[in-house]
């Protein structure tokens, strides 16, 4: 097992490295001189090209790319992501400032989109084919159609404007925490009860299956020892991918409901033109979510024992 | 002569698919007795497989069972589920097909013994390892492999576990379900025998389903020759191995490696729509014109022979085939010295 | 002369982190079949019996060693003198339910060597391989079917009509019917030596079963971890 | 359960025959069948969008904004007395199209990818994987949302937004396909004819790799659409006076109290489409016999 997770080290670390190059590269992608986009940003219509000169010198733009890209990298290393070319914060504080805000609608989230999606995969492999399994089904590839910015405001609408029950935007209370970790859940939970449910069939057809059930044992046994453990290894992997998912769609609710979360922050600053801190915030996330792959890759690991033990011959 | 054990009495399966009813047994009528071995021979395909699970109802929603299933005077086939649980493992134990199919990855393989002795026996966890380690040495595997898992394991090996499981609550009757598939000529012979041995200590009985004749031969008191969802001849080892009275059995014998590889042309019939008449007649080289029309019964012969082929009465198989087979017989019987 | 002269023939896997550990499958093999002879293999599974199939076809690249067909040293070989030599030395394999593409009708499957080596003009074509259909006894209804509704036996015989197409003078057998019923094995084991004689084809027979390799073969070897170790 | 039965009793080639006439059995899927009659559906108002709406998609007239909707305007209008109806009809065109475009883009490239990766192996397989896990290393929506926005907003840097950061998810499926395809003895036998390695690929690998293609290019229609018109709803996508379902939808937030089909059509119009392609590539999955594997579920 320590080889594989060496493995998963190595790998990850080339992903990273090329994950600060795309991250970098990234500004180049706007038309244009960056340092004539950012003083546009920063001074307005009426600028004179000498502002545009003296901020390019100020912030680096001068030397060559590859040069550009090596000291940013050489400040990375340091944890110095930059600061921001708007509003001049230190970009890292910035995002750990935001960072809670996201981590709570994340947790949240998967809270509300396990509690949903677990039960409705396992009833729905347990009764396949029955009037139950088939509407939640049905509902879920409904779900999965539902973009969560409509449900958003459509939760909006019926939650906050008509019932007045939740407020429609802004962080602080639980109650704010409500309709944004609602939408983000239940969009979640329609492919989590799907994957539950394909992967739990896919188990239960399993040979081993029908050879417990030689031995004697009740389905609750069969169910709990047998299969559910061999059915959550997909499941798992996927709650990898899901974190993805999740701070994807961050990205999206946190707009919605002005949440002050690391997703409206990259938003907002893409808007701004803000360079550095789109670079700090991509590469944030990135970094996160690989970490979590990792952590994915090596629980996987420690649950399945063909990876735990290597094969002996 | 001993009491039947099971006896299974015109049992009919049948599967719906897509391309029609597959009839997988046909009016089957067979017994395991008391303290025997009954090998029942098949190829690919003539529904020995289903035969097995169906005596512990392990088939599939989509199969309908109709006839009797009687293991010690309860017809298995009536039984609530919740009853029919009593029996699986404890009364008659199974070894599936492939045992990398039948394990659990993802439980090691003590466990997966413990775990029968937990659940049937009610022990707790550290008697029931100790028992599932006794286990195995029993079945030829150190116990100290028993927190192994089954990728750990090669083909043997799991059959061995397979073994211990299927032996593990003393069954009275252990179905072994192609025991000795993809395995070396060595090894073959080596679980084999172990099977066996351990059946015999345990005075129980064993069905054993295989396309194995050799092995049969070896293990089996009795044999059943099954083929496209019927059973067309059932009598003692010695008796079919040295005087097959159904054209096919003499076929399958013939094409044993070792005995000149004579061939029949043609391949087993669909089971969704068998020909008409005797199931072997189209590959029969010792076809009547009667066999093409008329479905043969299961006909007693002399003592307990059943054979299903309108000629064994009239012995002609024996003058036209003796020759070339008793060579052959001679030489099996050398090889086993 | 010998048709197939095997000298010192290693294939060796490394593994590891920094390629230490070696896995030697063959280990340094020599044998000679003659025309139209066959050499039976013996050996338990994992003793590197079919990758000292596979060496010898030059499917897998040998660690070292000499492969001498007609007097030829193949492992130079490249390009169009490769390609040739595909049509003189073939393999049959074992499993018969993996050993043609599903996506292709028995029809094109036979045919797929004929064209890629154009063996054959376009209008002759399905002559051939009604020649060839019935070489192996099978009937010609089957030519437009896919092999997922034949049997065993059946896909093994077009596997052997495939490689008989090509007038292969040489073919590995790896164990061509350890996974078929007797009847249906004694059926194409039959078969294949009907056709040794017919087209006087040599084999180099791979098999765990004793008796088989005793019936097929005019010499064995007994193979026990990647080395020979008796002939008979 | 069932199936495993007959797995092993009828033996595997019957099986196998049987997966091979579930074409065949795609017709008997209602649902599958009812998806694919809601693409057709989407296609035609694509088409005929012209004929179909009733005013200009564009035409503006202050006079009559934010009409509720009547026999005139079966949606109503927008703020700026634009015809819901028609908007949302020539919506079908942008989606439809950004949906196809970058699928036929992405699975061509990413297919190509992965088919080269998994056959040649060795470093050139490292390399494309690498720069998979490199892409995949980005949520896409995300990755999709820095694109688009640095490159300007438009139809073109949505497509290659979305083209960026879509391919990798065939090039995986591809690869893992090609892998255990490798090792089957068909292709074994295809190697000992000698022909060329690219030979192989085209007869022999990618026939048999395309069913799970078929079936992720269709659900991935479905994501596309979804990530086209959130960046659109973030204002980084398709900008307005362009009839785009999500940017209509941005535009309708000041109004969601008050006249709340301003948000209502479009979403639901993207809901619509959306559902077709899933419920089509669902279908698609079942008759072709793939199991729900997360690579084509995950997304």
């Amino acid at each position: 097992m320590w080889k594989y997770i060496a493995k998963r080290l190595a790998m990850i670390s080339i992903v990273i490295a090329g994950v600060t190059l795309v991250a970098f590269s990234a500004m180049y992608l706007a038309p244009g001189d960056p340092a004539e986009v950012i003083a546009l940003a920063r001074y307005g219509e009426d600028l004179s090209a000498s502002q545009v000169e003296t901020l390019r010198v100020a912030e680096g733009f001068d030397a060559p790319v590859h040069v550009q890209y090596m000291i940013w990298l050489g400040h990375l290393l340091q944890l110095d992501l930059g600061k921001s070319l708007v509003t001049s914060e230190d970009v890292l504080t910035e995002i750990r400032q935001k960072l809670p805000a996201t981590a709570e609608l994340a947790i949240a989230s998967l809270l509300i989109s396990l509690l949903i999606a677990l039960p409705a995969g396992i009833l729905g492999a347990l009764r396949k084919n029955t009037l139950l399994d088939k509407s939640c089904m049905f509902v879920s590839l409904v779900g999965v159609s539902i973009p969560n910015f409509w449900l958003g405001l459509l939760l909006i609408w019926f939650f906050a404007l008509t019932l007045h029950m939740f407020p429609s935007y802004g962080y602080g209370s639980l109650k704010h925490i409500v309709l944004p970790a609602l939408t983000l859940g239940t969009s979640m939970s329609a492919v989590t009860a799907r994957l539950t449910r394909a992967s739990l069939l896919e188990v239960l057809g399993q040979e081993y299956i029908v050879a417990a059930r030689a031995r004697g044992f009740d389905e609750r046994t069969i169910l709990f020892r047998h299969a559910l453990k061999n059915a959550f290894l997909p499941v798992v992997t996927f709650a990898g991918m899901q974190f993805g998912y999740l701070l994807g769609g961050a990205v999206v609710v946190e707009t919605i409901f002005s949440w002050p979360g690391i997703g409206k922050l990259l938003v907002d600053s893409i808007f701004a033109m803000d360079f550095s801190m789109v670079q700090g915030c991509v590469l944030f996330i990135a970094v996160l979510f690989s970490l979590s792959s990792l952590a994915v890759d090596i629980l996987y690991a420690v649950l399945d024992p063909r990876i735990r033990y290597d094969r002996r011959d | 002569m001993s009491s039947p054990l099971l006896s299974i009495e015109d049992l009919n399966i049948s599967f719906k698919t897509s391309k029609g009813i597959v009839k997988a047994n046909q009016g089957i009528s067979l017994e395991v007795r008391e303290e025997e071995i009954l090998g029942l021979i098949g190829e690919t395909g003539c529904g020995k497989t289903t035969l097995g699970k169906a005596i512990l109802r392990l088939l599939s929603g989509k199969a309908t069972l109709e006839g009797k299933i009687v293991y010690r005077g309860t017809d298995l086939l009536t039984l609530p589920e919740k009853e029919m649980r009593r029996f699986r493992g404890k009364e008659i134990g199974i070894m599936l097909q492939n045992p990398s199919a039948c394990l659990n990855p993802v439980l090691s393989a003590g466990s997966q013994i413990a775990e029968i002795y937990r659940y049937h026996e009610g022990m707790g966890k550290k008697e029931a390892e100790k028992k599932a380690g006794k286990m195995l040495e029993l079945v030829g595997i150190s116990s100290s492999r028993g927190c192994e898992y089954p990728h750990q394991f090669s083909g043997g090996m799991l059959q061995r576990v397979m073994v211990a499981i299927g032996l593990a609550l003393r069954p009275g009757l252990l179905i072994a379900d192609e025991p000795t598939r993809g395995l070396d000529t060595d090894t073959k012979l080596q679980i084999s025998e172990l099977i066996a041995g351990l059946v015999r200590k345990e005075n129980s009985s064993m069905l054993l389903i295989t396309h194995d004749l050799e092995i049969a031969g070896r293990l089996a008191d009795r044999i059943a020759v099954m083929y496209a969802g019927e059973i067309v001849e059932i009598g003692k080892v010695a008796e079919i191995l040295s005087n097959p009275k159904h054209p096919y059995t003499l076929d399958l014998l013939h094409s044993l490696p070792g005995k000149g590889f004579r061939t029949v042309s043609g391949q087993p019939p669909s089971l969704v729509s068998p020909p008409s008449g005797c199931r072997y007649h189209p590959r029969c080289s010792f076809r009547l014109e009667a066999c093409s029309q008329v479905h043969p019964a299961l006909m007693g012969f002399e003592g307990e022979r059943l054979t299903r082929c309108f000629l064994s009465e009239k012995g002609r198989i024996n003058e036209t085939a003796a020759q070339p087979f008793l060579n052959a017989q001679s030489a099996l019987k050398c090889e086993e010295e | 002369m010998a048709l197939l002269k095997v000298e010192g023939l290693k294939k060796y896997y490394y593994s590891g982190l920094f390629k230490k550990e070696i896995h030697r499958a063959v280990d340094g093999i020599s044998f000679e079949i003659g025309r139209g002879k066959t050499l039976g293999l013996v050996g338990k599974s994992g003793c590197g019996k079919s990758t000292l199939g596979r060496t010898v076809l030059r499917l897998l690249e040998p660690t070292a060693g000499r492969v001498l067909f007609d007097g030829q040293d193949i492992s130079g070989f490249k390009g169009s003198a490769l390609k040739n030599l595909g049509t003189k030395m073939q393999i049959i394999f074992q499993n018969p339910e993996s050993c043609l593409n599903p996506r292709m009708k028995v029809y094109d499957a036979i045919a797929e060597p004929l064209r890629l080596h154009r063996l054959c003009e376009r209008d002759e074509e399905r002559g051939r391989i009604q020649e060839l259909i019935e070489a192996v006894s099978l009937s010609e209804e089957l030519l437009f079917r896919y092999p997922g509704e034949l049997s065993g036996g059946q896909l093994q015989r077009v596997a052997i009509a495939r490689v008989l197409g090509m007038k292969p003078e040489f073919i590995v057998a790896d164990e061509p019917t350890s996974m078929l019923d007797p009847l249906v094995q004694a059926q194409v084991l039959s078969l294949l030596k009907k056709l040794q004689t017919e087209y006087g084809i040599s084999f180099l027979f791979i098999s765990h079963d004793m008796q088989v390799v005793e019936w097929m073969s005019d010499e064995i070897a007994f193979m026990e971890e990647g080395k020979i170790v008796g002939f008979r | 359960m069932t199936e495993v039965i007959e797995k092993t009793e009828i033996t595997e080639k019957a099986y196998l025959a049987e997966k091979r006439l579930n074409f065949g059995e795609f017709g008997k899927n209602r649902l599958a069948v009812s998806g694919l009659l809601l693409i057709a559906f989407l296609c035609i108002l694509a088409l005929f969008a012209p004929r179909i709406a009733p005013h200009d998609p564009l035409a503006q007239r202050l006079d009559s904004g934010l009409l509720f909707p009547s026999t005139e305007y079966p949606f109503g209008t927008d703020e700026l007395g634009r015809c819901i109806f028609s908007r949302v009809i020539y919506g079908t065109r942008i989606s439809l199209g950004i949906g196809l475009l970058v699928v036929a883009a992405t699975s061509v490239a990413g297919t190509s990818l992965g088919l080269l990766s998994g056959y040649r192996g060795g470093l050139l397989d490292e390399v494309i994987m690498r720069v998979v896990d490199i892409v995949m290393a980005f949520p896409n929506i995300i990755l999709a949302l820095v694109i688009a926005g640095l490159l300007g907003p438009g139809f073109s840097s949505v497509v290659l937004a979305l083209a960026f950061t879509q391919w990798p998810a065939y090039a995986r499926l591809v690869r893992g396909q090609v892998l255990s395809l490798r090792k089957r003895a068909f292709v074994e036998a295809a190697r000992a004819l000698r022909p060329s390695s690219f030979y192989i690929m085209r007869k022999h690998i990618l026939p048999n790799c395309m069913e799970p293609v078929i079936v992720l290019g269709t659900l991935e229609i479905a994501h596309v659409i979804i990530f086209a018109s959130a960046l659109s709803f973030l204002g980084l996508g398709i900008q307005a006076p362009d009839p785009e379902w999500g940017s209509m939808l941005k535009a309708g937030i000041p109004f969601l109290r008050t006249v709340s089909h301003l948000t209502f059509f479009p979403g639901l119009m993207i809901i619509f489409t959306v559902f077709a392609f899933n419920f089509a590539g669902d279908g698609l999955r079942d008759s072709l016999g793939q199991p729900a594997d997360q690579e084509v579920l995950a997304r």
